[in-house]
C-alpha cells in the first residue's frame, strides 16, 4: 500500500524547518569568496612574497599594519579569513556526516562553533589593532 | 563473440546470502544488458529476477548497478565493456531478489511532495462547452520543461550518498519533481510543497555531490533542481523571517 | 519499510573509495583542509602583527618554511580547484536569464574565472604599489 | 486468502486505468458516496506501457477543423468497420479531455503565445494532433499518475497481477490476484470491475510493444464469455527500428521525413498515395502521411520486388529526415534522435533511419457496448484490451491515446453509478472461484511436464508473424492455427524452472503465454474467416483482395469454448451517419467525401 507512510502526515514535529539555510547562506558566500578571493591571497601572503619571488618588503611591519587596520583590511578579514571559515565549517560538518564520524548536533557545534570563534579572534584583533 | 556477465544473486527463499554468479552471454553491437539478461533467463537460469518492461528507456523498471554505476539496463550495451561485467540490484534500497529492488520507498517520497498541480480550476464537466487551457508560452515552458521529463527510474537514489546514508532523505528525483511544479506557471502550490523541501530531509541533506545528474538517463539534471531547491527554501525563509 | 526477507547493507564509512566520482567529490570536500591551515595562518598574522614587529618578523619567517610553503601551496591549488568545481554548481543553482533566454552556463563559467583574474591583478598592484 | 470489499477495482494502470479511477473517484465526489476504488497493475502505473507512445493525441482543435472532419476521417481509416455512435461520441469528448489533461499539468507542446500547437497525423485531414515534443505517452502517462496522487481515496496495489475476474450470476463479483512480492494471492470483491490491461502485440515476433503487453485482460473475460472482436485487425506500424523494434513515430513524418527505397526512390507514389508531395511539405493523407496500414503493405511489396535495403538480418527502407535539419529534429523530435543514436547507432541529422514495419496495436479487443459494458454486467472495459468499436478495421494513429481519456473516464464514470447502487455478491460462487485459483497456480508449481514457456512462446510469436502478417492468406493462417492449438495442448504439460513464491516473474510469463495462446486462437480464426482485405487485414488471395461489403460489413465476434476450438460469429456494424464508400487517399481521393 503507498498511501499513509510518516511523510504523508504533516504533523509539526516531522515538517520542522531546517535551521540550514543560514549556514547553507554563509557556506556558499564563503565558496565564493573561496574561489575568487582566496587564491590571490594564498598567491601573495603564502606564496610568492615568503618565497621571495616578489617585492619581499611587501609585507614589513608598517606597511603590513596600515593595510590591515583599515576599511579595506576589514574587509580582507571578512572575506579572506571569516566567510571562508563558515564555508569550511560547512564542508568538515558533511565530510564528518559523509564519514559517518561524530554526532550530528554535536558536530554542528563544533565546526559552527569553531568558525564562529575564529571568526571573533580575527574581529576583535582588527578592533584592538585600529584603536 | 561472447562475454562474461557477473550477476549478484539473492534467492532469500533459498536462505541463502547474496552470492555472485557468473553466465557467458553471446552478443554482437546491439545486445544491451537487458538483452543479455533475457538471454540468461531464457537459456541458462530461469529463475534469475529482474525488472523491465518497455525496453526502449522510457518505462524506468530496469535499473540496476553495472559495474557499480546505476544505469537503465536496457540502453547500456555490451560493446561498452571490456572485460567481465558486474551486474548488481540498485543500491541504496532494500533488495527483495536477485536484481529487484523495493522500490516503496521511492514511491513514498514522490509522493510525499504533491506532485500535481495544485490550483483552483475546477474538474472539466460533462456539459461545459468551450473550457480553454490555460496558456503558457514556450519560454515558461521552458523553465520546467527538463524537470518534467524524469522516468521515475530512480538511479539517482543509487547514485547520492546522501540518500545511501540516509534513506529518509527525500532525494533527487522527488525533490525534481516538486521544483517542477514549483516552476510551473499554471501552479499555485509552491506554498505547500516547500513544507517538506524545507525539512532536513528535504533539499537539506544534500551536498551537491552531483552523481545523481551524471547517471540519470534522461539528463533531467535533478542535481541542479534540488539546488535550485535549497534557494526557494532559504529565500522562503528570509521571507518568512521578514513576515514575522 | 524493508521486508524481513530483504537485504539491505548498511552503507560502510568508505563508500566513496568504491567510484571515482566520489573520490573526486571528496577531494572537493578536502579543499577546506589546507583552507583551514592558511586561515589559521592568517590569524596568528594577525596576532603577531597585533604584538609588534618582532614577533611579526618570527611570523614572516614561519611563513617562509619550506614545509607552511608546500602547505600553502596545496592549499593554493586545492583553492583553484574548488574554483573549478564551484563555478560549474553556479549556473545550476542559480540559471540566470537574460530578457527570456537562458544564459549559457559557459558563458557563467568564464565570466567567474574572469573575476579570478581580476582579483589577482587587484592584488598584484595592492602588494606591490609605490615599491 | 486475503479478502477485501471494494467497490470499483480497475485492473491495468495505464492511461485508461488511470483516468477510469480519477473519474471514479470525481463521481464518486459528486454523488456524496463513498467508495473504495482500487487499482491494481501487475507494474507501477507509470510503467505501463502508454508511457511509451510518442506521437500525439487528436482531438478537433483549430477553427478551420470540424467535428465532421475527424469523424470523416476515423470511419474511413477504419474502412467504415467502426461503430458510428461511438465515434461521434468519441470526437465531441476529446477536445475537452484533452483541456482536462492540460489543466492537470501535461505540458502539452505550445505556440509562441502560449496556446496548445497541433500537429499532422497520418490519415488525419488536418493537423489535429496534441503533443508534446514526442514523448507524448510519457507526459500524459506520468501526469495521469501524479494527479491520481491528489485523490485520497484511489488506493492502489502495485506489483498485483490479476489472475482472474470473478463473475457470479452473469454479473461481476471481483478480482483474484497474484501480489508479485510474496506469491500470496488475494480476493477482492467488488461491485464493478474495469478492465484496462492493454494490447496484445506481444503475440508477434517483431512488434513495438513493451514486455507486459501480453493481452492479461483480453484473455480473462475471453474465457468468462464475453466476445473477442475485431482481433483479426493488428496494426503494422509502418516505421519500427530492425532488430529490436522500438518505434519511431509517426510524427517524423507528420513533420516531414520521407520513406525511399534502397535506390533512393520515394516508393509510397507506386501504392495509390502520390503523386510526390515536395521535400519539406508534407501533405495530409497523401505519401508518407497516408494511413498505417497502407504504408505497412507498400513495404511488403517493394520488399518482394527486391527494393528494400538491410541492415543487419532484416529487410529495410529508409526513413530520411536529414533535410529538416539538426536543430529542428533535436526540438521537435529528441526522443527519436536518442533511440536511433543508441540502439542502431545512426545520427538522424546525418543519415536515413533504416525501418521496418513492426506489429504495434490491437485494433480488436474486448468487446463492449457504448458504455463500456461487457456483456457481463459490472465488466467494463477501456482503452487499448477494449473494442469499444472506435477503431474498426485500422486506427488512425493518435486516437489511441485520445481515447484511453475518452473512455477511461466514461468506463469510470459507468463503475462508479453502478458501484452506488448495487451490493457485493455474497455467495460460495466467489470462494470457489478463488480457491479454483489457488489450485491452478498449485498444479502449475507441481507440475512436471516436459515443455518449457520459452520454446512455447517462440514458436508462437514466430508463427503469428508467418501466418497473421501484413498480408495473409488461408494457408498460412490454417498452419498457424494448428501450430496455435497443438501449443495449447502442449501447454498443459508446462513445468516451471523456479518455483519460488517471491517475484517469479517466470511464473508471471508462463500464465501471460497462456492468455496469449487465448487470443491468438481467436485473431488466427477472425483472419481466417475473413474472406476479404479491409483496412489492416489483408488477403492475398485472388478473390479476396477487395473488400466485400455484402458479406463481411460485419464486426467478427470470437467466443471461448472450453470444450474445444473457439466459436466466431458475425455482428452488425453501426453505419447509421456515414454510409460505407471507397478508402482513398492521394490524388485519387480527392473529390471523395471522406
Ligand atoms: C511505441 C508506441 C507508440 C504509440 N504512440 C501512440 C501515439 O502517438 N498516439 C496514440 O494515440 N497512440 C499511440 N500508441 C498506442 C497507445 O499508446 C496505446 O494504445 C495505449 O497507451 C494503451 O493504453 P492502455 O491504458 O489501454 O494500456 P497500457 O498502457 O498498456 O496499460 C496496461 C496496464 O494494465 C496492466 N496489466 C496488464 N495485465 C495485467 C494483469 N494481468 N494484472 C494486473 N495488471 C495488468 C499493466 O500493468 C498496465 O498498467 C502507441 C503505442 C506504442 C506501442
Ligand atoms: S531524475 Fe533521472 S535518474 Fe532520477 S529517477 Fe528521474 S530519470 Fe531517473
Ligand atoms: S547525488 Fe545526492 S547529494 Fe545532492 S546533488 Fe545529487 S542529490
Ligand atoms: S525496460 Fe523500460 S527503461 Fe529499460
Amino acid at each position: 500500500m503507498n498511501k499513509g507512510t510518516s511523510l504523508n502526515n504533516d504533523t509539526s514535529e516531522n515538517m520542522k524547518r531546517s535551521d540550514e539555510p543560514i549556514w547553507w547562506g554563509l557556506f556558499s558566500a564563503g565558496g565564493v569568496c573561496f574561489a575568487v578571493f582566496v587564491p590571490a591571497a594564498i598567491l601573495f601572503i603564502a606564496l610568492l612574497i615568503p618565497a621571495g619571488i616578489i617585492a619581499p618588503e611587501a609585507l614589513s611591519f608598517d606597511r603590513a599594519r596600515s593595510m590591515l587596520f583599515s576599511l579595506p583590511g576589514l574587509i580582507f578579514i571578512g572575506v579572506v579569513i571569516c566567510l571562508p571559515l563558515f564555508h569550511a565549517a560547512h564542508r568538515i560538518r558533511h565530510g564528518l556526516h559523509d564519514l559517518k564520524l561524530g554526532k550530528e548536533h554535536l558536530n554542528k557545534r563544533v565546526t559552527y562553533g569553531g568558525a564562529a570563534l575564529l571568526s571573533a579572534l580575527a574581529l576583535v584583533g582588527f578592533a584592538v589593532g585600529i584603536l | 563473440m561472447t562475454k562474461k556477465l557477473s550477476i549478484q544473486r539473492y534467492l532469500p527463499e533459498q536462505g541463502n546470502a547474496p552470492y555472485w554468479q557468473d553466465f557467458d552471454v553471446p552478443f554482437d553491437d546491439s545486445t544491451s544488458i537487458l538483452d543479455a539478461l533475457n538471454y540468461v533467463k531464457e537459456e541458462l537460469d530461469g529463475s534469475l529476477t529482474y525488472r523491465w518492461s518497455c525496453r526502449m528507456a522510457i518505462c524506468g523498471s530496469c535499473g540496476v548497478m553495472i559495474n557499480n554505476t546505476p544505469k537503465l539496463g536496457c540502453n547500456s550495451f555490451l560493446r561498452e565493456y571490456e572485460g567481465p561485467v558486474k551486474i548488481a540490484p540498485l543500491a541504496h534500497f532494500p533488495v527483495e531478489k536477485d536484481l529487484i529492488v523495493d522500490m516503496e520507498p521511492f514511491l513514498d517520497h514522490l509522493a510525499a511532495v504533491q506532485p500535481y498541480l495544485i490550483d483552483d480550476s475546477r474538474l472539466i464537466d460533462d456539459n461545459e462547452e468551450g473550457t480553454q487551457t490555460y496558456k503558457q508560452t514556450p519560454a515558461q515552458m521552458e523553465k520546467y520543461k527538463q524537470f518534467a521529463g524524469c522516468i521515475n527510474c530512480g538511479l539517482c537514489y543509487s547514485a547520492c550518498p546522501q540518500f545511501g546514508l540516509n534513506p529518509e532523505f527525500l532525494g533527487p528525483a522527488a525533490l525534481t519533481l516538486a521544483h517542477r511544479y514549483n516552476l510551473d506557471s499554471r501552479d499555485q502550490g509552491k506554498k505547500q510543497r516547500m513544507a517538506q523541501m524545507s525539512r532536513e530531509e528535504g533539499v537539506w541533506s544534500c551536498t551537491f555531490v552531483g552523481f545523481c545528474s551524471a547517471v540519470c538517463p534522461k539528463n533531467v539534471d535533478p542535481a541542479a533542481a534540488v539546488n535550485q531547491g535549497k534557494v526557494e527554501s532559504a529565500k522562503d525563509m528570509l521571507i518568512g523571517i521578514f513576515k514575522g | 519499510m524493508a521486508k524481513q526477507t530483504s537485504y539491505f547493507p548498511e552503507l560502510k564509512r568508505n563508500w566513496w573509495l568504491k567510484h571515482p566520482y566520489f573520490k573526486k567529490y571528496m577531494a572537493r570536500e578536502a579543499t577546506v583542509l589546507p583552507l583551514v591551515f592558511f586561515l589559521v595562518c592568517l590569524l596568528v598574522g594577525l596576532f603577531s602583527l597585533l604584538q609588534g614587529a618582532e614577533s611579526w618578523q618570527g611570523w614572516l619567517r614561519f611563513m617562509q618554511n619550506p614545509l607552511v610553503i608546500a602547505v600553502n601551496a596545496l592549499a593554493f591549488i586545492a583553492s583553484l580547484f574548488h574554483a573549478w568545481t564551484f563555478f560549474q554548481l553556479f549556473p545550476r543553482v542559480m540559471p540566470l536569464r537574460v530578457g527570456g533566454r537562458a544564459l549559457p552556463p559557459n558563458l557563467m563559467v568564464l565570466g567567474q574565472w574572469f573575476g579570478v583574474v581580476v582579483v589577482m591583478i587587484l592584488a598584484a598592484w595592492i602588494f606591490m604599489r609605490g615599491l | 486468502m486475503q479478502q477485501q470489499d471494494i467497490d470499483i477495482v480497475i485492473v491495468g494502470g495505464g492511461g485508461a486505468g488511470l483516468r477510469a479511477a480519477i473519474a471514479a473517484a470525481e463521481s464518486a465526489r459528486k454523488e456524496n458516496s463513498q467508495q473504495r476504488i482500487m487499482l491494481l497493475s501487475k507494474v507501477y502505473p507509470m510503467r505501463s506501457h502508454t508511457v511509451s507512445a510518442e506521437g500525439g493525441a487528436a482531438a478537433v482543435t483549430s477553427d478551420e477543423d470540424t467535428l465532421q472532419a475527424h469523424f470523416d476521417d476515423t470511419v474511413a481509416g477504419g474502412d467504415w468497420l467502426a461503430e458510428q455512435g461511438v465515434v461521434d461520441y468519441f470526437i465531441r469528448h476529446a477536445h475537452r479531455e484533452l483541456v482536462q489533461m492540460e489543466r492537470w499539468g501535461c505540458p502539452w507542446s505550445r505556440k509562441p503565445d502560449g496556446s496548445v500547437q497541433v500537429r499532422r497525423f497520418g490519415g488525419m485531414k488536418t493537423a489535429r494532433t496534441w503533443f508534446a515534443a514526442d514523448k507524448t505517452g510519457f507526459h500524459m502517462l506520468h501526469t495521469l499518475f501524479q494527479t491520481s496522487l491528489k485523490y485520497p481515496e484511489i488506493e492502489r496495489l502495485d506489483e498485483y497481477f490479476v489472475l482472474d475476474i470473478a463473475v457470479v450470476d452473469g454479473a461481476v463479483a471481483g478480482v483474484i490476484a497474484l501480489k508479485i512480492a510474496t506469491g500470496e494471492l488475494t480476493l477482492l470483491r467488488a461491485k464493478s470491475v474495469i478492465l484496462a490491461t492493454g494490447g496484445a502485440g506481444r503475440l508477434f515476433r517483431f512488434n513495438t510493444n513493451a514486455g507486459i503487453v501480453t493481452g492479461d485482460g483480453m484473455a480473462m473475460a475471453f474465457r468468462h464469455g464475453v466476445a473477442l472482436r475485431d482481433m483479426e485487425f493488428v496494426q503494422y506500424h509502418p516505421t519500427g527500428l530492425p532488430g529490436s523494434g522500438v518505434l519511431i513515430t509517426e510524427a517524423c513524418r507528420g513533420e516531414g521525413g520521407i520513406l525511399v527505397n534502397k535506390d533512393g526512390y520515394r516508393y509510397l507514389q507506386d501504392y495509390g498515395l502520390g503523386p510526390e508531395t515536395p521535400l519539406g511539405e508534407p501533405q495530409n493523407k497523401y505519401m508518407e502521411l497516408g494511413p498505417r496500414d497502407k504504408l505497412s503493405q507498400a513495404f511488403w511489396q517493394e520488399q518482394q520486388a527486391g527494393r528494400t535495403g538491410k541492415f543487419g538480418d532484416s529487410d529495410v527502407v529508409y526513413l530520411d529526415l536529414r533535410h529538416l535539419g539538426k536543430d529542428y529534429l533535436h526540438e521537435r523530435l529528441p526522443f527519436i534522435c536518442e533511440l536511433a543514436n543508441v540502439f542502431i547507432n545512426i545520427d538522424p541529422v546525418k543519415e536515413p533511419i533504416p525501418i521496418r514495419p513492426a506489429v504495434h496495436y490491437t485494433m480488436g479487443g474486448i468487446e463492449t457496448d457504448a458504455n463500456c459494458e461487457t456483456c457481463i454486467k459490472g465488466l467494463y472495459a477501456a482503452g487499448e484490451c477494449a473494442s469499444v468499436g472506435l477503431h474498426g478495421a485500422n486506427r488512425l494513429g493518435s486516437n489511441s491515446l485520445s481515447e484511453l481519456l475518452v473512455f477511461g473516464r466514461l468506463a469510470g464514470e459507468q463503475a462508479s453509478q453502478r458501484a452506488a447502487t448495487v451490493a457485493f455478491a455474497d455467495s460460495p460462487a466467489l470462494e470457489e472461484q478463488a480457491q479454483a485459483q489457488k489450485t491452478r497456480l498449485a498444479q502449475l508449481y507441481d507440475a512436471q511436464g516436459e515443455e518449457n514457456w520459452v520454446e512455447l512462446k517462440r514458436e508462437l510469436v514466430l508463427s503469428m508473424e508467418t501466418g497473421c502478417g501484413i498480408y495473409r492468406e488461408a494457408e498460412g493462417m490454417q498452419d498457424t492455427l494448428e501450430t496455435i492449438r497443438n501449443l495449447q495442448a502442449r501447454y498443459r504439460n508446462i513445468r516451471l524452472q523456479d518455483k519460488s513464491q517471491a517475484y517469479n516473474t517466470e511464473l508471471m510469463q508462463c500464465l501471460e503465454l497462456g492468455h496469449g495462446l487465448g487470443i491468438a486462437e481467436a485473431t488466427c480464426l477472425g483472419a481466417l474467416e475473413r474472406k476479404e482485405s479491409r483496412g489492416a487485414h489483408k488477403r492475398l488471395e485472388e478473390n479476396f483482395q477487395q473488400r466485400d461489403d455484402v458479406n463481411y460489413l460485419k464486426h467478427s465476434q470470437v467466443f471461448f469454448n472450453a470444450e474445444g476450438p473457439a466459436q466466431l460469429h458475425w455482428q452488425d456494424v453501426d453505419t447509421h451517419l456515414s454510409a460505407p464508400a471507397e478508402r482513398a487517399y492521394g490524388d485519387a481521393g480527392k473529390g471523395i467525401k471522406q
